[in-house]
């Protein structure tokens, strides 16, 4: 458990450094790598909560798929890469009053609920199957919805993003 | 209104007399004297001198008056006998049923500050007629003089706390006003704001004291004694009776003895004093080594009952103040040895004392303490006078040892004899007057069971006679040096003088180069010397029980008294005494036990017999001292005026040998580099860097840090959060019109980001609401 | 309460005479500045005359009860009556208005300030006066409130046409400030003029009705006061006008701000607030005393930052006011006593402090401490009675200030019945604690801008040298009753606490003795 | 392993994306920043289902992966198509709605 607790702690610090710079760096490549570094980072959270399958998922999907689709897109839009200064509007200040009270908000919600409640100790890692049995058991309806979704998001993009 | 005195009549079989019922008029008439000094002071013919001087003689005759009278009152008296206090007092003012006093509270103790303080007052201001000649500002000088001398003698003889304090604030202001009288010169004025803020803050002990004792002393004084709870008889006695509550006495005793730690030049608050000496020689002299700055040891012993009560004196183990007086002893000693400065000298020296009364307090030793009051008075302002006088005459307004005197003993051969017999006196050589008070303190000190505090008093006393043995050295043997061989060199001496801008009408005479004072200046000399060579003998324990004056004179006998109160209202506290038989001859409980019958007024105390054998040790100690630090002081200083033949005369007197003579230079490293150097000097070079830098520091700190404090909160809450709110709901109304527009810019991140915060605010208001 | 109502014409004619002479100014052609002038001196002599006369015959063994009493029909509708009389808690301050007001005329009659038009302002500085005498004197909470007011407007127009620089922002500020506190104060004289039954406004019969309010209720009502009051004081954290108006005043309305504007707030408490709302009050107290000493301590901090002797003055007037209140906060009638001590001598002391800054402005031309010193070298007389005062202010015992200040903390260590003592007592050693700022803030400025050497030399350059004559004969008249009262309090307190006394027991008695 | 260490994360992260979304102008930045968020959202449904012992956390998270995946496709597609337009792809200069 101590390791465990240990390694949770290194990633979450790393997690959170690497997030900070995302929203702060001045570099959109940057951010975009930046933001790999959180994408892994919780792919190994998911791993410490006994969630194989997603982990892999989010390595494949986010890792794989969607950050190529942000280095794409910042290419694409954008030919300079490199330190730029106007990535922030002028409201960046009123970021931090907010982001602020939500966290107080929201640490005050789950002291008070949570407390030092603990996580079960010897929890058996979920299976591939046991989530496969979910999905096409009794949430196989917002399966299809999402399978028309994604249809529907890649057409769309096509549609968008063709150049006529 | 009720200011006017009823007579009182104390039908106690103790005689009485005028003087001591007219007691009051002794700060009386020096503040009279002060008004007129203020008023008409600068149309009379001495610039409203005299008067000051003439006020001050009056209360000397009237104090000496008041000191005959009281010794017959105790004469009166059989030896175990209480000898009542000579109280009067009149209503001052009323306020929510309380009754404030004003009135006289005269006994042993008192009678002997009132004639020490109008003594050296006198003589001082006399020595000024001289010394301030010419001053720009010498009728203001004498007019805060006798100020202080009046607010100085209302507290000695204070029957209650509110005058006390008001004595002791008037004294505050005196010396902020003395200290500062040159205060052309920053330094000076700095110095004056030192003296009176460091002192001030020491004050909060004193009011803090005062309430406390006052709430908590007034319902037992009033029921027992029919006086309020800031009379001083009034506070003796409940601290005394078992009445009080431990916690709250001991607390008020240590808030009371801060102030004293203030006002006293005690560690930690002693860095004012040194500094103080920017002031007037006389004002040193006067207010900084031999009355002002003993109010504090004054009020220990005045209070000396809460004290005993309230930190547990004669207890086991040490108290607070045994502690203060301890480590001040030594710190401030030791820093005595690194300074140049002639009144820099006598100024630690005169807070190393003030320690040694604390000790003496401390320990039980309450006699001895207040009889080196009276003793420490005299040589200590002897001193001072002597260094003023070497300054005005001789050395050109400079008070630096090392560059500006040396080899002053014939030119001065008055000066040089006072100042060797105070010195002796101060190093506390038998049989000058220093010896049978400091001699006593340790004594007792060590007979009460301290002894860890009675070796400190003797490393004190070794380190005394050292460090006064090198200023002697340096002032009146050696070569001289500077200003006083003759050679002034204006423009480099100018900085340390202490009064070059006032003193231009006597640069004239300077051009004779150095010389005798005049008679003005050596008569107070002299006479101060002699009561150095001579008040010891007042209580000289060594010759036996019937020398013993001041014990029978001054120390309050702790007979448990029992009283009757007659309440005629104010002014007229009749009081009979009736001791019963048996307790006139059993041993007295005061102090140890709550009394049965009576009220106590003052804790039984033991007395050290005396010992010759350990009088003969401390002489060692002593003269130890004085040899060390001679041929120290000779090896030492010498080497700046290397001429052979003064040399060897010097050392033939002293009977050294030729061979020290051959390898003077040798030793003169060994000594200097190798011994003082090493040991002596980064000692009190520490305990000095730990006064300028650390004592100094925090204070410096505290200041500039609760300036910078102080700025922030005034920039940063005072100006933007209070001020700004205010200023910031105008303009909100204002721009409340228009702030629904800007909401609608169709940017996104605004959008984004009042959503947000909405859903912040919300939230936050959702979990407080919840939780 | 017993009333007296022989020669009960007195205090009318006291308060209303200087209208009279408003008007024979009116009358006066514009032109002629000597006789406004004197018209205006001879008034406020005049007006003082009647109040000397009415201390004279002022009955000192009943000083606990109303005099002069005069109760005529004034707004029937609303139930408020012409209701005035005078006590022992009063009077001090009745003539101390009175005083000031003379002092601060003879004082403008060399100095008017630009730009001039010394008609309008004589006119305003006498009405001034019927506003804080009116204030003192009433008896009917309506007519406190109209005289109340009426203190506001011409202080708005000394600030905002005589002032400084800044003047129109300091006035609205201090207009705007103290409306606000009347607002809050007068739902407050309202609610209790309802829930006592509607009967009446007269304050002794709120006194004796009030107490049968709801507890929660007198809280509320107390709380409306508070504000009130406390803005005026001013009170930690109301007070942020204070120092801008003082800076920005002419002399003349800093004298007449410090001395006895700031003690319509804290008679306010002991007249109004504390009898009429006993329970509400004891409730109140310990924030009260908190606010004072945080008040003490925040003043002194703030004296000790500042660069400019008016506002430094000013910020001290912050921590007096608040020995004031936290002997007012104690309950008891020691420490309202001292509180009312502390304010006559405050009105004395910092009212003298003022006139010095003022002088030293007109001097100097400015009041930049970094830019002052050696005062005592240029005018010795000047720069002793600033010592004076200096002393005086940090509460020196043998002057005046120090017979407000001790006894408020001494009162703080035994509090009224049902007050906490250990709290009471934190507050005596913190407001101990303040006496060394003080001591601290005051010499400090003392030194700096009296001792040295000067350091105008670029002024003395451009302006002839004899600007910087010493205190001047007009001054020497205005300034030594001042000080005269500093010392004589200072010596005889009593002078005082006699009077005060049997009053502020009367009005305790609320609180069980 | 405390349940609250993991929801400290998620909601420590959550105000960084918020904080991000608000102050970023860039939108691919803003993308980013909703990413973060997203995944903050994940970390607590995986720790709920890991508390509950249930799997339908699991299911939720794979859903959020897909919807997200599906967001970022067409958000980019909608930069791609502003920059063509506009030049630019700064948020604030999208401001024809303004009201």
């Amino acid at each position: 458990m101590i390791a465990q607790n240990i390694g949770f702690l290194i990633i979450a610090i790393v997690m959170i450094v690497a997030a900070l710079r995302v929203v702060t760096t001045n570099n959109v490549v940057h951010a975009a790598l930046w933001l790999v570094v959180v994408l892994a980072g919780a792919a190994a959270q998911y791993i410490l909560l006994a969630a194989e399958f997603v982990a892999v998922t989010q390595v494949l999907v986010y890792i794989g798929a969607v950050m190529v689709l942000f280095l794409f897109g910042t290419m694409l839009t954008r030919a300079r890469i490199g330190a730029e200064s106007d990535l922030n509007n002028s409201y960046k200040k009123l970021g931090i009053p907010v982001g602020l009270v939500m966290l107080v908000a929201m640490g005050l919600a789950l002291t008070d609920s949570f407390g030092d409640e603990k996580l079960p100790e010897s929890a058996k890692v979920v299976s591939t199957q046991e989530v496969s049995d979910q999905i096409f058991g009794p949430y196989l309806l917002p399966f299809w919805a999402l399978s028309f979704v994604l249809l529907a998001a890649v057409v769309g993009a096509i549609v968008l993003a063709r150049k006529d | 209104m009720s200011l006017l005195a009823s007579e009182s009549e104390i039908l106690a079989p103790l005689a009485s007399g005028w003087f001591l019922e007219h007691a009051w008029l002794i700060p009386v008439i020096p503040a009279i004297a002060f008004a007129l000094i203020i008023l008409i002071g600068k149309r009379l013919p001495m610039k409203g001198s005299e008067l000051g001087v003439l006020s001050m003689i009056s209360s000397l005759v009237l104090a000496a008056g008041a000191g005959y009278q009281w010794i017959q009152r105790t004469n009166s008296a059989t030896e175990d006998q209480f000898v009542e206090p000579v109280i009067k007092s009149w209503s001052w003012w009323r306020s929510g049923g309380f009754d404030f006093g004003i009135g006289q509270h005269i006994d042993g103790l008192s009678i002997l500050v009132l004639i020490v303080v109008a003594f050296i007052s006198t003589l001082v201001q006399i020595y000024s007629l001289e010394y301030l000649r010419g001053d720009r500002r010498y009728t203001h000088f004498f007019a805060a003089l006798t100020l202080f001398s009046g607010g100085m003698l209302a507290m000695v003889l204070a029957d209650n706390m509110m005058l006390f304090l008001l004595g002791w604030e008037i004294m505050g202001l005196c010396s902020f006003m003395l200290i500062g009288h040159w205060w052309e010169e920053d330094a000076n004025s700095r110095a004056a704001l030192k003296a009176f803020f460091t002192v001030r803050t020491g004050d909060v002990g004193l009011l803090v004291g005062i309430s406390m004792l006052y709430f908590s002393a007034n319902d037992w004084t009033q029921e027992h004694l029919g006086v309020s709870g800031f009379s001083i008889r009034g506070i003796s006695a409940w601290a005394l009776s078992g009445a009080p509550n431990s916690t709250v006495i001991t607390i008020a005793a240590v808030a009371l003895f801060i102030a004293c730690i203030g006002k006293s030049g005690q560690f930690p608050l002693h860095t004012w004093l040194p500094d103080a000496m920017a002031g007037p020689t006389p004002v040193s002299s006067l207010l900084h080594s031999s009355t002002m700055v003993v109010a504090g040891v004054y009020l220990v012993a005045r209070l000396y009952p809460v004290f005993f009560v309230g930190l547990n004196i004669l207890g086991s183990g040490g108290n607070l103040i045994v502690i203060i007086g301890g480590i001040t002893i030594v710190i401030s000693a030791a820093l005595a040895f690194v300074q140049n400065d002639i009144k820099r000298v006598l100024a630690y020296s005169t807070v190393s004392q003030l320690g040694y009364m604390m000790l003496g307090l401390g320990a039980g030793a309450w006699l001895p303490a207040v009889f080196h009051i009276f003793t420490h008075a005299f040589f200590k302002a002897c001193l001072f006078l002597g260094a003023g006088s070497i300054s005005h005459s001789a050395s050109h307004h400079s008070f630096d040892m090392k560059r500006d005197m040396g080899g002053l003993r014939k030119v001065m051969p008055i000066t040089f004899t006072t100042w060797i017999i105070s010195t002796l006196a101060l190093c506390g050589v038998f049989p000058f007057s220093g010896f049978f008070s400091k001699d006593e303190i340790i004594d007792n000190v060590g007979h009460n069971g301290y002894n860890l505090f009675m070796i400190i008093g003797l490393i004190g006393a070794f380190m005394t006679a050292a460090y006064m043995t090198r200023a002697t050295y340096l002032t009146f043997f050696g070569e001289p040096r500077g200003a006083s061989a003759g050679h002034a060199d204006h423009g480099d001496t100018h900085n340390s003088h202490d009064a070059d801008a006032s003193h231009d009408a006597h640069d004239v005479e300077q051009s004779h180069g150095p010389h005798e004072s005049g008679l003005l200046i050596t008569i107070p000399l002299i006479i101060l010397s002699v009561l150095a060579l001579s008040s010891g003998f007042l209580n000289a324990t060594p010759f036996g029980e019937s020398w013993e004056r001041m014990k029978l004179w001054v120390e309050p006998r702790s007979v448990e008294v029992v009283e009757e109160t007659h309440l005629g209202g104010p002014g007229e506290s009749l009081i009979i005494n009736l001791p019963s038989a048996e307790e006139v001859h059993s041993k007295s409980v005061c102090g140890s036990a709550q009394p049965e019958t009576g009220i106590c007024y003052a804790p039984q105390l033991n007395h050290a017999p005396f010992k010759w054998l350990k009088a003969m040790m401390s002489m060692a100690i002593v003269f130890l001292g004085i040899a060390i630090s001679w041929i120290l002081s000779t090896l030492l200083f010498t080497k700046r005026a290397p001429r052979l033949v003064g040399l060897t005369q010097r050392v033939k007197i002293l009977g050294f040998g030729h061979k020290l003579l051959v390898n003077k230079y040798y030793l003169d490293v060994l000594y200097e580099k190798v011994i003082v150097r090493s040991i002596a000097y980064p000692v009190a070079r520490a305990a000095y860097w730990f006064n300028q830098n650390i004592l100094d520091g925090i204070l410096h700190a505290i200041a500039n840090s609760t300036r910078k404090i102080s700025g922030w909160v005034y920039k940063n809450v005072d100006q933007l959060v209070v001020d700004g709110t205010v200023n910031n709901s105008a303009t909100l109304t204002k721009s409340l019109g228009t702030a629904a527009q800007p909401t609608q810019s169709g940017k996104v991140s605004q959008y984004a980001a009042l959503l947000f915060s909405a859903a912040a605010v919300a939230a936050l208001v959702l979990v407080i609401i919840n939780t | 309460m017993n009333m007296l109502q022989e020669n009960n014409w007195l205090l009318s004619v006291g308060t209303f005479l200087p209208m009279v002479g408003v008007v024979l100014m009116m009358l006066m052609p514009k032109a002629k500045d000597q006789s406004v002038k004197l018209v205006a001196l001879v008034t406020s002599i005049a007006t003082l005359a009647v109040g000397i006369y009415t201390a004279f015959k002022f009955d000192f063994d009943q000083a606990e009860k109303m005099q002069f009493v005069a109760n005529e029909k004034w707004i029937s509708v609303i139930k408020s009556s012409y209701l005035i009389g005078i006590d022992g808690i009063s009077l001090p301050l009745y003539l101390l208005s009175m005083v000031i007001t003379l002092l601060v005329v003879i004082y403008s009659l060399d100095h008017v300030p630009s730009p001039g038009k010394p008609k309008a302002f004589f006119s305003l500085l006498l009405v001034l006066q019927t506003g804080m005498a009116g204030t003192f004197i009433a008896q009917d909470l309506i007519l406190f409130f109209v005289f109340f007011e009426l203190v506001l407007l011409p202080m708005f127009f000394m600030i905002g046409v005589w002032g400084g620089e800044q003047r129109q922002y300091a006035s609205i500020k201090f207009f705007l400030y103290t409306m606000f506190g009347s607002a809050l104060m007068l739902v407050a004289f309202l609610a209790l003029f309802f829930k006592t039954g509607a009967e009446s406004f007269s304050i002794p019969y709120l006194i004796e009705n009030g107490g049968s309010i709801g507890k929660n209720l007198q809280v509320w009502i107390f709380a409306g006061m508070f504000v009130g009051f406390a803005v005026k004081v001013p009170m930690f954290p109301f007070h942020t006008w204070l120092p801008d108006a003082h800076t920005q005043a002419p002399t003349q309305g800093s004298v007449i701000l410090a001395a006895v504007l700031l003690k319509l707030g804290t008679y306010g408490f002991v007249r109004i607030a504390l009898p009429i709302l006993p329970s509400a009050a004891r409730q109140w107290a310990p924030y009260i005393g908190g606010l004072a000493v945080i008040g003490i301590i925040y003043g002194a901090l703030g004296c000790l930052a500042q660069t400019d002797m008016k506002r430094l003055i000013a910020f001290s007037s912050v921590a007096h006011m608040g020995f004031v209140m936290l002997g007012i906060s104690t309950l008891t009638s020691f420490g309202i006593n001292a509180a009312m001590f502390g304010m006559v001598a405050h009105g004395l002391i910092t009212g003298m402090l003022f006139f010095v800054a003022g002088s030293v402005k007109e001097r100097y031309h400015t009041l930049e401490i970094s830019k002052l010193g050696g005062m005592l070298t240029q005018m010795p007389h000047l720069g002793w009675i600033f010592g004076f005062c200096t002393m005086a202010s940090l509460g020196l015992p043998g002057l005046a200030g120090f017979w407000g200040e001790f006894p408020a903390i001494l009162s703080a260590y035994n509090p009224g019945a049902g007050l906490n003592e250990t709290v009471f007592r934190v507050f005596m050693v913190i407001a101990a604690l303040g006496t060394v700022l003080a001591a601290a803030y005051l010499l400090w400025l003392y030194q700096r801008i009296a001792f040295g050497t000067p350091k105008n030399s670029e002024h003395d350059s451009h302006s002839t040298h004899d600007e910087l004559h010493d205190v001047t004969t007009y001054e020497w008249l205005a300034w030594t009753p001042l000080l005269v009262g500093i010392l004589v309090l200072g010596i005889v307190p009593n002078l005082l606490f006699s009077v005060f006394d049997p009053a502020v027991q009367v009005t305790l008695s609320a609180f069980g003795g | 392993m405390f349940v609250n260490q993991f929801l400290f994360l998620g909601a420590i992260l959550f105000c960084i994306g918020v904080y991000g979304v608000v102050a970023r102008k860039n939108a691919v930045l803003m993308l980013m920043s909703i990413e973060i968020i997203l995944n903050s959202v994940n970390i607590n449904l995986l720790t709920f289902a890991l508390r509950n012992g249930s799997t339908d956390g699991h299911v939720f998270a794979l859903y959020i992966i897909a919807v997200a995946a599906a967001e970022v496709g067409v958000g980019l597609g909608l930069v791609l198509l502003v920059y063509r337009n506009k030049k630019t792809i700064s948020i604030d200069d999208l401001s024809e709605m303004r009201g």
